[in-house]
C-alpha cells in the first residue's frame, strides 16, 4: 500500500449517508407524486386530500394495509424471479404471460380433482403454477441459449400467445359450466372449492401466500448467495467465458435463470387464482388477470435494488402506491388513466434517483490500492455482487 | 446492506403496528332519511366515455338524474377496472364509505359481487351483464338481451345486402359480444340462409388498428355490410365509411360518429331496469331479482339513422321483427 | 513533414511541458505534482511500475482525465485540454494501451470516426482509405484499409491505432506500453518508426515499464513512482540499476532458473491437435508437444498465432477437430472444462479479468470458481460458507494478497492482486499440469517476481508447466524448453540452453534460422 | 377451404393489409433501432405511440391541419425522447425498466388528455391516398403500392433512408461506433452522450409518427390503448431484423401480413378457434427467428450507460 489517501471520513457520518441512499426511492416516489400534484392541480382535485386519501388508502387502516399485502403477494414473487434472472444477465419481460400460463395450469387440476383434502391440492396446485410458469419461462430459455432468440423477443411474443391461449381456455374447455348453459357466457372458469383456497391470514383478503412469499424469499436469498446453483447463475451472469472456464455449463444456466424467474411468476398467477379471485376470468387482455403484475414486479424488485429480501418491503411499498392511487381515484374521483401516468412517473422518477445513489456511494467507498494505475473505482452497484457471508 | 435490510424491517414493523392498532371502525349504517340524496357508485371496466358498454351506463345515470331532479341523485365511479382484483377493492370501498347502490358493471366482476355482498347487507349491488344474483338477498343481476337488439340489425343487414356477404368484427369470442354476433348471424339466417355471415375476432378490445384491417377483410372478401362489437370498432366503422358500405352499431349510438353509413345501434338504455332497483330499494327489497334490458320493457332500443334512405319495406321490416320479439311471435333461436 | 503540412494546418509541434500536475480519484490521489516535458524531435519515456501514474498522467494530457491541479503549456502556451477532441485540435494523439478500437467497422472506418468529411454529411472512406494506403507507406505499416478490425491481429491493430493519430496530424504522440504486445521484431519495426518520425519533428511521449526498451528508444526518461515524479535524466546519463532503483524504491534481482532439473515422464501429449480459430480460419495445425513432469515449456510466438487456442484446447475450453491431448497417458479430448479441471488441470487464462476472473465477484467467491460444486467447498448443493471464509484467509495469508477484506470485489483489486488471487485458485489444488498465458502481462516488476517464484516452484513439485508468453526474456528466463508457435504451427522446440533471441525471433516470424529470407 | 387462401383476391388482400399494418411498426421499429444501435434500448415505445397518436388527432380535430398535426407528433416524440434521453444517458438509469416508466407515463397521459380534452371520439379528415402517376394505374401492383397515403409510402422510403444514414454518413459511423465502443469513439472526440441523444430523440420522433400514422392517416379516429402492444412488438423487430433496417422491414412485413392471414383465415371459415388464428403471427415470429441461421449480434454497448472516468 502507497500513499494513496484513504477517505476518512467520519464513521457515524458515512452510516448516515448510507441509511439516506438506501431511502432514495422513497424520496424518489415522494419527487414524482409531487410532480403528479401538478397533474391533480390542472384536474381542479386537491393534491393534499388526494395524496392524503392515497396514503389512507394504502396503510390508513388495517383493511387498507391488508389490501396492500394482497396486491404485493405477486408483486414479490414476480420481483423475487426478476432478481434470479437480472443476477443471470437475462431480461425477462414475460412475467405477464407466466402468470397466466401458471394459473392456468394450477387451476384446470383444482377444477379437474374436486376430492382432494385442501392442503393437498394446494400444494400440488402451487407446483402446478410453478411448472407452467416454468414452462413459459424456460421456453424463451431454450431458445436464447441454443438458438440464440433474443429473450426480450421471445417474452413480448410469449406473453401474447399465452393471452390467447387464455382467452380460449376460459370460453372452451375450462369454461364455468354454468355459463357454458347461459346466453351471456362470461369467459370464466366455475369457482374452486372452498377447500381449495388459500388460508387468510387475519379476517381479510390477505392470505397464507404472503407468507410462503417472504419465505421463498429467503430461499431465493439462500439459492443465490448460499447454494452451488445460484453461484452458478450468478457466475454465467456476471462474466459466461469465466463461467465456463470454472466448468458451468452456461447454456444450462441461462435456461435455468430464465426458469426459475417464469416459475415465481407462475407461482404468483396460481396465488391470484387460490388465494383473491378463486376462478379465472378473462376480459381479454393480460393486465385484466395480471393487473400488470407482470410489469409491476420488475419494476419492485428495481425498488428492492434487486435484492431478495429488500424486494419484500419494495414491494410492499410498491403494492401501497397502486392500492393508495386507485382508493385516490375513488375519493377524489379524478380519471383513473392519471394513476398509470402517475405510476409511470414513479417509475422513472425511482430508477433515476439510482444516480445519486451510485454517486453518493461511490464518495464513500475508499478506494482499496492505488496500483491499478490510478483508475477510479467503478463501484457502480454495491450490493449487487455481494456475497452472503 | 445490512442495515438497509434492518431499516426496512423497522419501517415495515412499524407500519404494521400502526396499521394494527388504527384499525377501522365497522362501516357506519346510514339511517335512511328520505330526503337524503341516493348515493350510488358505478365500476366499470373501460373508461366511461368509450362509446360502447361503460358510456351506456354513464348515460344512464345522467338521464336519471335529470329525471329525478336537483339534487336526489349523486353518483361517482371508478372507470378502467379492468384489473378483476383492483374493482373488488373498490366495490368493498364503496360498500364502506357507505354507498347505496353498488353497480359492478362488468361479467367479470361477478366473483367480486358475490364475496363482499354478505359483508355488507344493508347495501344494494347490482351485477351486470349476468343473470345470477347467487341467491344473496342484496344483489340484483341485470343483463342485456343484445341478442334481440342483434336479431333486429341481423334482419335490416340481410334485406340490405346486395353481395350476400356481411362481415362482422368482434373482440374475443365471448360475453355480450358473442350474444350480439349470434343474435345477429340469426337475424340474418332468419331472411336468407344462403347469406353468408363472416366473424372475425381479433383477439383485443383495443386494437383498433386490426379490426379496421378486420373491416377492409371483409370488405376484400365481397362484403357490403358489416358490424362490430366493443370499443375497438371504431376503426372498422371508418374503413366502412370509407368503403360506402353499411354498418351495424351496439351498445352506443354510433349515428354521430359516421353518418353516411350506421344504419342502426342497439342502445341500452339501463335507466329503465335502474329506475325499478331504485324503487325497489324504496320497498325495502335489496336483490334478488334479475332484469333484463330487452325491446320489451324499452332498455334496449334499436335506433335507427333517420338520415339514410333505407326504403320503407327495410324499416317495416324491423318495425314488425321488434313487434315480434316483443309480444313473443318470434323467437330467437 | 510533408504528410502533417498537407493534413492540417496545425502549428508544428515545438514543446510541450507539465508543470505541477495532480490528479485525484476519489479515495486516491494517482498524480501528485508531477513535472513532464517533450520537445520537438525527441522521444522522452515515461518510466514506473503499473500503478505508478504513468497512464493517468497521459490521460490528463489528452483530456481523458480532468486536470485538478497544474498546468500544460504547448508550444509556449498555455491550454486547456478538457477533451480528447481539445487534444486532437492542439495535434496530440495517443496510442492506447488498451487500443480504442471499434472491432465491427473497418480501419477507413476507424481513422474516419469523428473526423469530417470531404463529403459534408457523407462517409468518404474512399478518400481515407487512398489517405491511409499513402500514410501507411510512409512509415511502412502495411495495412488493408477495408479490413474490419478484429480480423486484424494485435500487431496490426496497433498500427491502426498509430495512423489513427498520424492521421488527425498529431505531431505529439503518446504511446501507452506500445509494446507490450509485440514481437521483438515487430518492437524493432516499431522502433524504427519512432526514430523515422523523431527526425520528422515529431515529439514522442513513450510509457513503459520494461527498462531496456526505455533505454534503447528514449533520449530522456522520466521515472514516475506512487504518482510522484523521481527524476528526468538523460538517457545517456543514467544507468539501469540507477532507473530500477528509481522505479522500485530498493534493490531488485532478477530471477532465473539456473537450477537443472530431473525431467519426469510425459505429463502432457499432444498428438497431432487441430482446430479452427475464433475467426472460424484454420486455427491450430497438427500441433505435436509434449511436456514433462517437472519442465516448464514456453511457448513463444506472436500474439495470435494460436497461442489462445492452444491453450483452450488443452483445457477444453475450444472442441478438437483432430488429435488428442492426453494427460499422463489419459485421453483428455474432447472433455468439457469441468471434467478437464477434475484431471488435475490448472490454467492462468490469458486476459484474467475477462475469462479468469469475475469482476463483481468477491474474492472468496472467485477462488472457488473452479471447485465450486465439490467436497469441502459445497455439500448437496450448499456452499460451505464457514469453510470457504477459512479456505480464503488461508489463501490470502499465503499468496500475499493485499486486500482490505476477502469481501473486496475483484474489479477493486489491483492488477497484481488479482493474479494473486487467480494463482492462488489455481496453484493450491497441486495440479498435475498448469497452463499459464501470459501470466505477467500488465503485472509490476514485484508481482512478476512473485508470480515467476510460484511457477518455479511448481516446477519443483514436478508439475508440468506449459508457459504462454510473448515476453522473449520472460520464456529465456524461465523455460527449459521453448517452443516457438507460427500460424497454428509448432515452428521449433529449442531447449533453453541452446536458444537464442534472434533465432526465436525468426522463427516466431515463420522462418527457420539459416533460411534465406524471401520476399 | 384452405385452397380458398390461395386466390388472387386473398392474396392481394393479403399484401395490402400487410402493408397498411407494417406502416407504424416501421416507424418505431427504425426508430428503435437507431437508439439501439448507439447503445439505448428504449421500451417506451408504446407510451411514444399513443401519445404521438393523440397528439396528432388532437391537432387535427382542432385545427384540420395535418401539416400541423404531424409537426405537433414530432414536437411532443422529441420531449418523450429527450426525457428518456436525459434519464439514461445523464442519469444513466437502467434503460429497460425506465421504458416501461416511459410506457406507463404516455399511455396514462394520453387516456388522461383525451378523456379531458375530447371525450367523444370522432372520425376526422386524415391523410388521404395519394396515386402515384402511371405506376398507381398497373392493374394489381397499382393498387396495392401505388395507391398508399402520404404516411404509408414515407414509411417504406424511411427504410432505405436509415440504410444510408446508417451506412454512408459520418452521422451513421458515430452511431455505429458509439453503440460498439464507446470509449473508442470517446477518445476521438466523438460526442457519445450527443449521438444517443440524437437517437433517443429521433426514437422518440419516429415512435410518435408511428402513433399519428395510426390516428392521422390509416384510421383517422382515437381510441385509449388504440396502439394495443405495438410499441413492444416495434421493439421485438429490431431483435428480428438484426439492428438492420431491411431486416426490420422484413420483420414487419412478416408480421403484418401474417396477421393479415389470420384474418382472413377467420373471413374464410376455415375451422380453427379464433384464438389461434390470432397467435400465429406471434408464434410464426418466434418460429422464423428461431430457424433462422442468421442471427446478428446485438450492438455491444447495448443497454451500457457511458460514462466518462475522471
Amino acid at each position: 500500500m502507497s500513499q494513496s489517501k484513504k477517505l476518512t471520513s467520519h464513521p457515524a457520518k458515512k452510516r448516515f449517508a448510507a441509511v439516506f441512499d438506501s431511502f432514495m426511492p422513497i424520496f424518489a416516489t415522494i419527487a414524482a407524486l409531487l410532480v403528479g400534484a401538478i397533474f391533480l392541480l390542472l384536474l381542479d382535485a386537491n393534491p393534499i386530500t388526494a395524496y392524503s386519501a392515497l396514503l389512507e388508502g394504502a396503510f390508513g387502516s388495517f383493511n387498507a394495509f391488508a389490501e396492500t399485502l394482497v396486491k404485493a403477494i405477486p408483486l414479490l414473487l414476480v420481483g423475487l424471479g426478476t432478481c434470479i434472472a437480472y443476477r443471470g444477465s437475462v431480461t425477462n419481460i414475460g412475467g405477464e404471460g407466466q402468470m397466466i400460463v401458471g394459473a392456468l395450469l394450477s387451476t384446470w387440476i383444482g377444477l379437474s380433482f374436486t376430492n382432494l383434502p385442501g392442503w393437498l391440492m394446494i400444494t400440488i396446485a402451487m407446483l402446478a403454477g410453478i411448472l407452467g410458469g416454468a414452462v413459459w419461462g424456460g421456453l424463451p430459455g431454450v431458445l436464447k441459449a441454443y438458438f440464440n432468440v433474443n429473450e426480450i423477443l421471445s417474452t413480448v411474443m410469449m406473453n401474447a400467445i399465452a393471452v390467447q391461449i387464455m382467452n380460449y381456455m376460459l370460453r372452451g374447455p375450462m369454461i364455468d359450466p354454468v355459463q357454458a348453459e347461459a346466453a351471456s357466457q362470461i369467459p370464466q372458469t366455475a369457482r374452486l372449492e372452498m377447500a381449495y383456497r388459500l388460508p387468510r391470514l387475519v379476517p381479510t383478503r390477505l392470505h397464507i401466500g404472503l407468507l410462503i412469499a417472504i419465505i421463498l424469499a429467503v430461499m431465493v436469498y439462500v439459492l443465490l448467495w448460499r447454494t452451488t446453483l445460484g453461484y452458478r447463475i450468478r457466475a454465467v451472469g456476471q462474466n459466461q467465458s469465466a463461467a465456463k472456464y470454472g466448468g458451468i455449463d452456461v447454456k444450462k444456466h441461462i435456461v435455468l435463470a430464465l426458469l426459475l424467474s417464469g416459475a415465481f411468476a407462475g407461482l404468483a398467477g396460481m396465488m391470484q387464482v387460490y388465494g383473491v379471485n378463486y376462478r379465472m376470468i378473462t376480459d381479454g387482455s393480460a393486465t385484466g388477470f395480471t393487473g400488470n403484475a407482470g410489469f409491476n414486479g420488475i419494476v419492485a424488485a428495481l425498488f428492492g435494488q434487486l435484492h431478495p429480501l429488500i424486494t419484500i418491503p419494495a414491494s410492499i411499498l410498491f403494492g401501497g402506491l397502486l392500492v393508495g392511487a386507485n382508493s385516490m381515484q375513488r375519493i377524489v374521483q379524478v380519471p383513473s388513466a392519471l394513476i398509470t401516468a402517475l405510476n409511470g412517473l414513479v417509475v422513472v422518477f425511482v430508477v433515476s434517483s439510482e444516480y445519486f445513489r451510485r454517486r453518493s456511494q461511490r464518495k464513500r467507498i475508499a478506494f482499496i490500492e492505488s496500483e491499478d494505475e490510478g483508475k477510479p473505482p467503478k463501484e457502480r452497484s454495491e450490493g449487487l455482487g455481494e456475497a452472503a457471508s | 446492506m445490512k442495515n438497509t435490510i434492518k431499516l426496512f424491517s423497522l419501517l415495515l414493523i412499524t407500519v404494521l403496528l400502526v396499521a394494527g392498532c388504527t384499525q377501522a371502525a365497522p362501516p357506519v349504517e346510514e339511517p335512511e332519511v328520505s330526503d337524503q340524496p341516493l348515493r350510488v357508485a358505478i365500476v366499470t371496466p373501460s373508461s366511461m366515455n368509450d362509446l360502447a358498454f361503460s358510456q351506456s351506463i354513464s348515460d344512464a345515470m345522467q338521464a336519471l338524474q335529470k329525471e329525478m331532479g336537483e339534487g336526489k341523485l349523486e353518483y361517482v365511479y371508478s372507470e378502467n377496472m379492468f384489473v378483476v382484483d383492483d374493482a373488488a377493492a373498490a366495490i368493498r370501498s364503496y360498500a364502506q364509505q357507505g354507498f347505496d347502490i353498488i353497480l359492478a358493471h362488468g361479467s367479470q366482476y361477478g366473483s367480486s359481487v358475490q364475496e363482499i355482498a354478505p359483508d355488507f347487507p344493508n347495501t344494494v349491488f347490482a351485477w351486470g351483464t349476468t343473470v345470477d344474483t347467487f341467491d344473496m338477498p342484496n344483489v340484483h343481476a341485470y343483463e342485456a338481451a343484445s341478442d334481440e337488439g342483434g336479431f333486429v340489425n341481423g334482419v335490416m343487414a340481410a334485406l340490405l345486402t346486395e353481395t350476400k356477404v356481411i362481415g362482422v368484427v368482434g373482440p374475443i369470442e365471448t360475453g355480450d359480444a358473442k350474444l350480439y354476433i349470434d343474435g345477429f348471424a340469426a337475424g340474418v339466417k332468419s331472411v336468407d340462409p344462403e347469406i353468408d355471415v363472416r366473424v372475425t375476432y381479433i383477439g383485443s378490445f383495443s386494437d383498433v388498428a386490426l379490426a379496421a384491417e378486420a373491416a377492409t377483410t371483409h370488405l376484400s372478401a365481397g362484403a357490403d355490410v358489416l358490424t362490430g362489437s366493443a370499443q375497438m370498432v371504431i376503426g372498422a366503422i371508418g374503413k366502412a365509411k370509407e368503403a360506402g358500405a353499411y354498418w351495424f352499431g351496439t351498445q352506443a349510438d354510433q349515428t354521430s360518429f359516421a353518418h353516411d353509413v350506421v344504419v342502426a345501434s342497439q342502445v341500452y338504455h339501463w335507466e329503465v331496469l335502474l329506475r325499478e332497483i331504485f324503487a325497489l330499494r324504496q320497498s325495502g327489497v335489496l336483490g334478488g331479482e334479475t332484469f333484463a334490458a330487452t325491446l320489451d320493457n324499452g332498455g334496449q332500443v334499436i335506433k335507427i339513422n333517420p338520415d339514410l334512405d333505407l326504403g320503407q319495406d327495410v324499416l317495416d321490416e324491423a318495425e314488425r321483427v321488434i313487434q315480434g320479439i316483443i309480444d313473443q311471435t318470434i323467437s330467437i333461436p | 513533414m510533408e504528410i502533417r503540412a498537407d493534413q492540417t494546418n496545425k502549428t508544428p509541434f515545438t514543446s510541450l511541458q507539465m508543470r505541477n500536475v495532480c490528479k485525484r480519484f476519489p479515495g486516491v490521489l494517482a498524480n501528485c505534482e508531477v513535472d513532464f516535458d517533450v520537445v520537438s524531435g525527441e522521444v522522452h519515456a515515461l518510466l514506473g511500475e503499473n500503478g505508478a501514474g504513468k497512464s493517468t498522467l497521459m490521460k490528463v494530457l489528452y483530456g481523458m482525465y480532468k486536470l485538478d491541479d497544474g498546468e500544460i503549456i504547448l508550444n509556449g502556451q498555455p491550454v486547456t485540454i478538457q477533451n480528447p477532441t481539445v487534444a486532437i485540435n492542439h495535434g496530440i494523439g495517443m496510442i492506447h494501451q488498451h487500443f480504442m478500437l471499434v472491432p465491427t467497422l473497418t480501419v477507413a472506418e476507424n481513422v474516419a470516426l469523428g473526423l469530417p468529411s470531404s463529403k459534408g454529411p457523407l462517409t468518404d472512406l474512399d478518400v481515407v482509405s487512398e489517405r491511409i494506403v499513402q500514410l501507411a507507406s510512409t512509415y511502412n505499416l502495411k495495412i488493408d484499409p477495408s479490413a474490419l478490425i478484429w480480423q486484424l491481429s494485435v500487431g496490426q491493430q496497433q498500427r491502426v491505432e498509430i495512423i489513427k493519430a498520424l492521421y488527425r496530424g498529431a505531431s505529439l504522440l503518446l504511446l501507452d506500453e506500445p509494446t507490450a504486445v509485440l514481437t521483438p521484431q515487430e518492437v524493432d519495426e516499431l522502433f524504427l518508426i519512432m526514430r523515422q518520425m523523431t527526425s520528422d519533428g515529431y515529439g514522442l511521449g513513450f510509457i513503459s515499464h520494461k527498462l531496456h526498451e526505455v533505454v534503447e528508444i528514449s533520449d530522456r526518461i522520466t521515472v514516475l513512482r506512487n504518482g510522484r515524479k523521481i527524476g528526468t535524466q538523460l538517457t545517456s546519463a543514467v544507468t539501469k540499476q540507477t532507473l530500477a532503483n528509481w522505479m522500485v524504491g530498493r534493490e531488485i534481482t532478477f530471477i532465473t532458473s539456473n537450477d537443472k532439473m530431473d525431467q519426469g515422464e510425459v505429463r502432457i501429449d499432444m498428438q497431432a491437435v487441430s482446430c479452427p480459430s475464433q475467426r472460424g480460419t484454420e486455427g491450430l495445425r497438427h500441433i505435436d508437444l509434449q511436456i514433462h513432469s517437472g519442465e516448464i515449456v514456453g511457448l513463444a510466438g506472436v500474439s495470435g498465432n494460436g497461442q489462445l487456442e492452444l491453450a483452450e484446447v488443452v483445457t477444453g475450453l475450444r472442441p478438437i477437430k483432430e488429435g488428442r491431448v492426453l494427460l499422463d497417458g489419459e485421453d483428455i479430448t474432447g472433455l468439457i472444462p469441468g471434467q478437464v479441471t477434475e484431471k488435475g488441470l490448472s490454467y492462468v487464462p490469458e486476459e484474467r479479468m475477462k475469462d479468469g476472473m469475475i469482476r463483481d465477484f468477491n474474492i472468496s467467491e472467485n477462488l472457488i470458481l473452479r471447485e465450486h460444486h465439490k467436497w469441502p467447498f459445497s455439500k448437496k448443493g450448499f456452499l460451505r460458507i464457514p469453510y470457504i471464509n477459512e479456505h480464503t484467509d488461508k489463501l490470502v495469508e499465503q499468496f500475499r494478497i493485499k486486500t482490505p477484506s476477502r469481501m473486496t470485489l475483484a474489479k477493486n483489486l489491483s492488477g497484481g492482486n488479482i493474479q494473486k488471487v487467480l494463482l492462488a485458485r489455481e496453484l493450491s489444488r497441486s495440479p498435475r499440469a498448469i497452463v499459464a498465458a501470459q501470466p505477467t502481462r500488465g503485472l509490476d516488476i514485484g508481482a512478476s517476481e512473485y508470480v515467476h517464484e510460484q511457477l518455479l516452484e511448481q516446477r519443483k513439485l514436478g508439475t508440468a508447466i506449459l508457459l504462454i508468453s510473448e515476453d522473449l526474456d520472460e520464456i529465456m528466463a524461465l523455460a527449459d524448453r521453448i517452443a516457438v508457435i507460427y500460424e497454428g504451427q509448432i515452428m521449433d522446440v529449442l531447449p533453453r540452453l541452446t536458444a537464442t533471441k534472434e533465432d526465436l525471433g525468426l522463427l516466431m516470424a515463420g522462418v527457420h534460422p539459416g533460411e534465406t529470407i524471401q520476399n | 377451404m384452405i385452397k380458398d387462401l390461395f386466390t388472387a383476391t386473398v392474396i392481394i388482400g393479403i399484401i395490402s393489409s400487410g402493408i397498411r399494418l407494417a406502416t407504424p411498426y416501421l416507424y418505431a421499429a427504425i426508430g428503435e433501432m437507431f437508439g439501439q444501435r448507439s447503445g439505448v434500448l428504449n421500451l417506451g415505445v408504446e407510451g411514444q405511440m399513443l401519445l404521438g397518436a393523440f397528439v396528432a388527432y388532437f391537432v387535427v380535430l382542432r385545427t384540420e391541419s395535418l401539416l400541423l398535426a404531424i409537426l405537433a407528433a414530432i414536437g411532443v416524440g422529441a420531449l418523450m425522447g429527450l426525457a428518456m434521453g436525459f434519464v439514461t444517458i445523464q442519469l444513466q438509469a437502467t434503460q429497460g425498466i425506465a421504458g416501461i416508466g416511459f410506457y406507463l407515463f404516455g399511455m396514462g397521459m394520453s387516456n388522461l388528455l383525451f378523456q379531458k380534452l375530447i371525450g367523444v371520439v370522432e372520425n376526422i379528415d386524415g391523410f388521404s391516398a395519394i396515386k402515384i402517376p402511371l405506376l398507381g394505374d398497373i392493374p394489381v401492383i397499382g393498387e396495392i403500392f401505388f395507391r398508399q397515403n402520404l404516411l404509408v409510402y414515407l414509411a417504406f422510403l424511411l427504410v432505405p433512408l436509415a440504410w444510408f444514414v446508417l451506412n454512408k454518413t459520418t452521422l451513421g459511423l458515430k452511431i455505429r461506433a458509439v453503440g460498439e465502443n464507446p470509449e473508442a469513439a470517446d477518445s476521438l472526440g466523438v460526442n457519445v452522450a450527443l449521438v444517443r441523444y440524437f437517437t433517443v430523440t429521433l426514437g422518440g420522433i419516429l415512435s410518435s409518427i408511428a402513433g399519428a400514422s395510426l390516428s392521422v392517416a390509416l384510421l383517422n379516429v382515437f381510441q385509449q390503448n388504440m396502439t394495443a402492444g405495438q410499441g413492444f412488438i416495434a421493439v421485438a423487430l429490431v431483435y428480428f431484423g438484426s439492428w438492420r433496417p431491411f431486416g426490420i422491414l422484413a420483420g414487419a412485413l412478416l408480421f403484418s401480413m401474417v396477421n393479415a392471414l389470420q384474418l382472413w383465415i377467420q373471413v374464410l371459415g376455415i375451422p380453427i378457434p379464433s384464438e389461434l388464428a390470432v397467435m400465429l403471427p406471434y408464434i410464426l415470429t418466434i418460429l422464423v427467428l428461431t430457424l433462422s441461421l442468421t442471427k446478428g449480434k446485438g450492438p455491444s454497448a447495448l443497454t451500457k450507460a457511458f460514462e466518462r472516468e475522471g
